[in-house]
């Protein structure tokens, strides 16, 4: 439910920004959320901004995936050795 | 695609399975509850049951607004285009819920109905400006996130001294749903559900908040873990969660970091608050009425709102006897438990809330894994 | 009264013309229309006979192939081409796959009164270009007139007719398990360039429509001696549809591994936005190919030493399946049925 | 799972369904649509083969024709026939005027969503019956689905190939002076049995079409060794337009006899009412043959020997004339010019 | 069809046609102008002329109240469709009028105007009834024959009650015109037309009778003989007029009798005098502002009247300078004089009025006798 | 101009009428025209009926273009002769 994506933002004009996904652009609206910056990642829903996306806490996670797996990659293999 | 391509990677789904798989005691089961739609799609779009130990099962809850929208509730927009001869706007998305007399939105856009898809609440606020001879109403539904495009439309409607634009509105709220899951009758006549825990929403909690699920976590003593809609995502949230059950504990976690708050979007929240208030109950298709689960226009609003301007009532209409959505939304049967589940319940032609939508329980198995039932 | 006098007509305001009653009625406006607009776009010996069918040799030897569409897109116009050079394309290639040099084109107009004359020189001009340039000339045709409101502008439906060589076969029941599927390029360019140009989705990207004549990839691909199966072109419906279809016809199963399907970011991006799967989308200049294992390579070799085909991928393979599924091996790891479209193809909120 | 559930959809709802988008989707619905009304009713051994085109033989010898209209009338039913047989009628008989054999025929629909499916068998089962009695099977087609008001519930598309046995040469352009002009019945049967249809003219009259398949009153007339120079269908613009064409195509002028033209009463009642001229009234079941001097009463024979052309009748002749005039004396004892139709066939009031 | 085909009868023209000949002195000529373009139509047709002797001259007159249309009055019908939005019913025969920037009313529908075309002025009325929410006005044109029923849906559309229906009227009166041909100053600017007699309208006799023209016949002592529209009609008003002329007499002769009365349609009359009223001067196409000849809606009515309900007022517009209209409705040129005829000014693209209706002298000479150019 | 056609009237309804030529019907109005019998012949213009036709009158007319034509006819054998 409740598609949204992660959009960066290129642009800004009043309640408008415009995002770009991979060259996709569309304008959308800023009416729901304060203080972007062009260069932000914003949450796009319907044509609105929910909320920004936090570069650092998306590395965290990231970095997290990438523990977890990790740590059992090496659990699996001592298993089997 | 920045941040979504690399919360899909197939390296590190093989490392979150294996971790699952470890991390699941085997002497026991895990059933998990993924509330939303937008879960449920992931699941069964990138093949993540396939990444799951057999214990760890996932209820796919009735977390999409499309699914739950009432025939009653079509109905009215169905008499609106029909009947009022208004203009209807609405997502694409409610084009083809079913609704009485074999007719849909779609069907009834056939029979002359002048319906119209738009991507967002603002497109259709610039209809009703392009037609200001025609009454223009916009067929609003969704859980948290959808409502506050609707409130901006709605207050933009009113700064544009527009008379000519309404809102049907439909929105509903997510928690007093995962309550009636949790606490309705119908829970004990089909007995007791094994949910050993939630994975909350993603969108709807950078509305919200992660503060709300506090309440179902404490109350219920059942862990929730508030997840982004990737399908690396819903597997961290998974092994979060069995983690918690191993060791007992029963608290609201947030996997979905990057984007939600302990507080969410106060801004977008009185917005809301500004516009809607409780309606007393709202119809569910799948869980009958919930009390306090739906919002509706304020009275300062009054003139915006299409059940206010027209002559439609909502009418209660009964779900197909067959259909096993209340169990399945609950988590005591399968789509394949139901007798109708692919003769006569087809995404071509949806007999009940789960077979709806792509994210519908029963959609999703019929549309991305019904092989497995030949297995 | 001076010889120009005579029989003279006044030309065609292309300018600032536009499409009325009297231009289907099959009078005089009628027969200047299609003068100086069709024939003299068209232009060919077989058109140039000026009856109500055109004679044409018989071909030696092999079958013929019969194809038609109806072509409706809405907007006529588009990144990549219009209603005109679809039209042209979309029949070439239904008569292409199934082996056959396409030989001929028919071409019936139903415009909508009021289209203008200076947009259907346009549309006209380039279904002349694209037929010229696929080499197979239109030779024959009709145009009817609709009242406004009754129509969209302009509507083409284009009949084929081609011939296979003795000895060819190609036909959807004919994949086997084990065979090979290819895709000889990106998905969904089409389909997304069209919805990129509706207003009411508010989106731009640059995304082109990949329409194009595929007789002469197909030929490339064919000499290259690989025992082809199954050719077909992935239009309405996109991949996911097609290969439902010949799964069904061959009474075979299929599975895609998603990580081997070509699509152009912008594509996919815009997908994602609007809550839509490539696999759906539809493509006017792609080509699936099924083909026996061992001629897999050297038929995948063939389609990229061609320009329509440098982008050309092995996409999955044919098995065993008394129901026919289509299934997909994920990027992500998991399995999944590729079902035929449901409904239409509906950009969605959730 | 039984194995009745496994696939099993839904039946059509011919009765109370409606055509909507999704028909025209490229998905299951449209696959379905395909399978139970076009390919049910005209099933046939090269539709069966199932793939976006048919394969067919080559026929041995002679020439290939192939010809194309687009049919869009209204109403859609109408006393005598309706679209459906119409768009079979009307192709087959562009080919067989060339002195062709119909082989068979291609089939598009553009169908108006909200068009209801109950209306649409009707259609498809007029045309499969048509198809049939003629012996010229539908062996390809497409769909297409337009929103309501892009259409006016269903356009039909045909494209017929047939073959002309080697030695026969029929054209426009072999009139010569002195020949024969006949028509095989009366004019204006059709255009007037849809005119009395439209409310808007408020008069009824027992007018039928006279839509007919002509290629065996052809090969009958061809089969008395009539040495027939040209062969049309007069359909929209009438008598007038289709002489006023063959006129220009071979360089000649041409003199009607109005006393010999055939006009049943009610038309012509209806024509005088409305301003309009026979002469310019559409036929969809009539042929004009024009036939060199020395045959014309053997060719009359021929034609009047056949069901489809008992009011067959002698209307004039050609002759020389720099200017290509068709001209008529009038039963009056005058002398006219018989015109190409300007502008469309209007109702007046002066 | 009984009472029309043995008025074509070609055994007995070629008694007329005789007639004709032995009547006609072979030292003189005749010249005779069929005012109605039901004669010219029938002339040509028929092939008329081709059974007249040399020395009898057919003048075509003006008398299609399609071509003596003016732009500016087709320009008002226009503007009501594509500026006023209104939904313009009119008669099959303006449809291809030529108006200004290169419309006609045809055009305009194919720009997006609703231009429908009806049989009756009653058809109109039913159209008011069918569309109520929109403005419905008929294009109303035509000589005394048309003018009744005009009047007829008026009144009715006053006892129904209707708000949304009107009439742009540009009825005309066939005397007037008649008076400009023989009076007006282009005629001396063109030198004397050479007019020895007239064929008097068929059904406008019927409602205003014979008695009108007899005082054409004694102020201008000019034969007249009113004539039916089949040929052999026409051919025994020819045969008439001729004895007349060589009689030396000049009144009213009524070849018509079977369907014309002195008095005429006394009820017709009395309805047009109740609804309609003289103008002060009206526009012909051809022959210019010609005074007291045409008819607006009264006072009383005038809610009812298209010129009084939108803001569409007449701007004259002039005629093709080229044209030889003028000359050619007084019979001082032939269509073929004119440097436009059948090459800037065809029946697809008509320039002047006579080009308009096959009923004008250019288009019936273009239609039906132009081979004779090349004999 | 004034498209107008002799119809017989076959029935009658108030004011209006039903007119037949030649097996075509069609309804017309009487608005215009009192004293209207079903089996008269009327003038119909634009659905209305003018005046009826006289049918007297009209065997006289065609009588008398007989009459003119045979005397012309007799005239010109005797010139010849
Ligand atoms: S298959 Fe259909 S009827 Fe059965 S439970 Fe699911 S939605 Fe309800
Ligand atoms: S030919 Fe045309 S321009 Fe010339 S006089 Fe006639 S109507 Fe006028
Ligand atoms: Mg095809
Ligand atoms: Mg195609
Ligand atoms: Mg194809
Ligand atoms: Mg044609
Ligand atoms: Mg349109
Ligand atoms: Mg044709
Ligand atoms: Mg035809
Ligand atoms: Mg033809
Ligand atoms: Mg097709
Ligand atoms: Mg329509």
């Amino acid at each position: 439910m409740c598609l949204a994506l992660p959009c960066k933002v290129v642009a800004i004009d009043g309640e408008t920004a415009t995002i770009d996904v991979s060259g996709m652009k569309k304008d959308i609206s800023l009416a729901l959320l304060d203080d972007v910056a062009v260069g932000d990642y914003v949450i796009v829903h319907v044509g609105y901004a929910l909320t920004k996306l936090d570069p650092d806490e998306a590395e965290k996670t990231l970095a997290l995936f990438a523990e977890m797996g990790e740590q059992a990659m090496a659990e699996a293999a001592r298993e089997i050795h | 695609m920045k941040y979504i391509d690399e919360f899909r990677d197939g390296d590190l789904a093989r490392g979150l399975s294996a971790a699952i798989r470890q991390a699941a005691v085997p002497a026991r089961s895990y059933h998990f509850m993924e509330f939303c739609g937008g879960h449920t799609h992931a699941i069964s779009r990138y093949g993540v049951a396939d990444l799951l130990p057999d214990n760890v099962r996932m209820i796919h809850g009735p977390g999409c607004p499309v699914c739950v929208l009432p025939v009653g509730r079509v109905d009215m927009a169905i008499r609106l285009a029909l009947d009022c001869g208004v203009t209807l706007c609405t997502y694409g998305d409610t084009l083809r819920v079913p609704a009485s007399d074999s007719l849909s939105l779609m069907k009834a856009k056939a029979r002359g109905g002048d319906i119209r898809m738009v991507y967002s609440s603002a497109d259709a606020l610039k209809v009703a400006q392009a037609n200001p001879e025609k009454q223009v109403v916009f067929f609003a539904i969704g859980f948290e996130t959808t409502t506050p495009p609707t409130a901006v439309a709605i207050k933009q409607a009113q700064a544009l001294g527009l008379k000519n634009f309404s809102v049907l509105c439909c929105h509903v709220l997510t928690p007093s749903a995962i309550s009636t899951i949790l606490e309705s009758p119908e829970v004990r006549q089909w007995g007791t559900v094994p949910l050993d825990g939630f994975i909350g929403p993603a969108h709807v909690s950078t509305i919200i908040g992660s503060q709300p699920y506090e309440f179902f976590a404490e109350e219920y003593r059942k862990p929730v873990v508030i997840a982004g809609f990737e399908p690396l995502d819903v597997m961290q949230a998974i092994l979060m969660l069995v983690k918690q059950v191993n060791e007992g504990r029963a608290v609201v976690e947030n996997e979905f970091s990057r984007a939600v708050t302990r507080e969410g979007n106060v801004k977008a929240q009185n917005l809301v608050a500004e516009v809607f208030e409780l309606r007393r109950q709202f119809e569910w298709r799948g869980l009958n009425v919930v009390p306090y689960s739906g919002l509706k226009i304020r009275k300062e609003f009054a003139e915006f709102d299409a059940e206010q301007r027209f002559p439609v009532a909502y009418v209660s209409v009964a779900d197909n006897r067959a259909c096993e959505c209340g169990a399945i939304l609950r988590g005591v049967k399968k789509p394949q438990d139901c007798k109708l589940f692919g003769t006569v319940c087809t995404p071509e032609n949806p007999v009940g809330s789960c077979m709806v939508s792509s994210e519908g329980a029963c959609a999703a198995h019929y549309t991305y894994g019904r092989y497995k039932d030949f297995q | 009264m001076s010889e120009v006098k005579r029989g003279y007509v006044r030309p065609l305001d292309i300018r600032h013309g536009r499409i009325d009653l009297s231009h289907g009625s099959g009078g005089r406006a009628m027969a200047q229309l299609i003068e100086e607009l069709f024939a003299a776009a068209f232009d060919n010996e077989f058109l140039r006979q000026g009856n109500d069918g055109a004679t044409l040799p018989v071909p030696a030897g092999g079958r013929l192939v019969m194809a038609a569409d109806a072509h409706v897109v809405s907007p006529l116009f588009f990144p990549g081409g219009d209603i005109g050079c679809l039209s042209v394309h979309g029949t070439i290639n239904d008569v292409a796959v199934m082996g056959a040099k396409p030989l001929w084109l028919s071409a019936s107009f139903i415009l909508e009164e009021g289209f203008p004359l200076a947009d259907l020189k346009r549309i006209v001009e380039s279904m002349a270009s694209a037929a010229k340039d696929a080499g197979v000339p239109i030779v024959t045709g009709d145009t009817k007139v609709v009242e406004q409101g009754k129509g969209d502008g302009v509507f083409i439906t284009t009949t084929g007719v081609g011939v296979v060589p003795d000895g060819r076969e190609l036909s959807g029941d004919r994949a086997r398990p084990g065979d090979a599927i290819l895709v000889s390029g990106t998905l969904g360019d089409h389909g997304m360039a069209i919805m990129a140009e509706r207003e009411s989705l508010g989106f731009s990207a640059p995304i082109e429509s990949d329409t194009a004549a595929l007789h002469g990839l197909i030929e490339a691909l064919l000499a290259s001696g690989a025992d082809v199966r199954v050719l077909r072109d992935p239009t309405r419906g996109g991949l996911a549809t097609t290969l439902n279809e010949i799964a069904r016809q061959s009474k075979v199963g299929m599975m895609l591994q998603e990580k081997s399907l070509p699509v152009n970011p912008e594509v996919a991006a815009a997908c994602e936005f609007l809550g839509l799967d490539p696999l759906y989308v539809a493509n006017e200049g792609k080509l699936v190919v099924i083909v026996a294992p061992e001629d897999a390579e050297q038929a995948l070799a063939a389609l990229r030493a061609h320009p329509l085909g440098a982008r050309a991928a092995a996409v999955g393979t044919v098995h065993e399946d008394p129901h026919h599924f289509v299934q997909m091996t994920t990027a992500f790891g998991g399995k999944r049925i590729v079902d035929w479209l449901t409904g239409e193809q509906l950009p969605r909120i959730c």
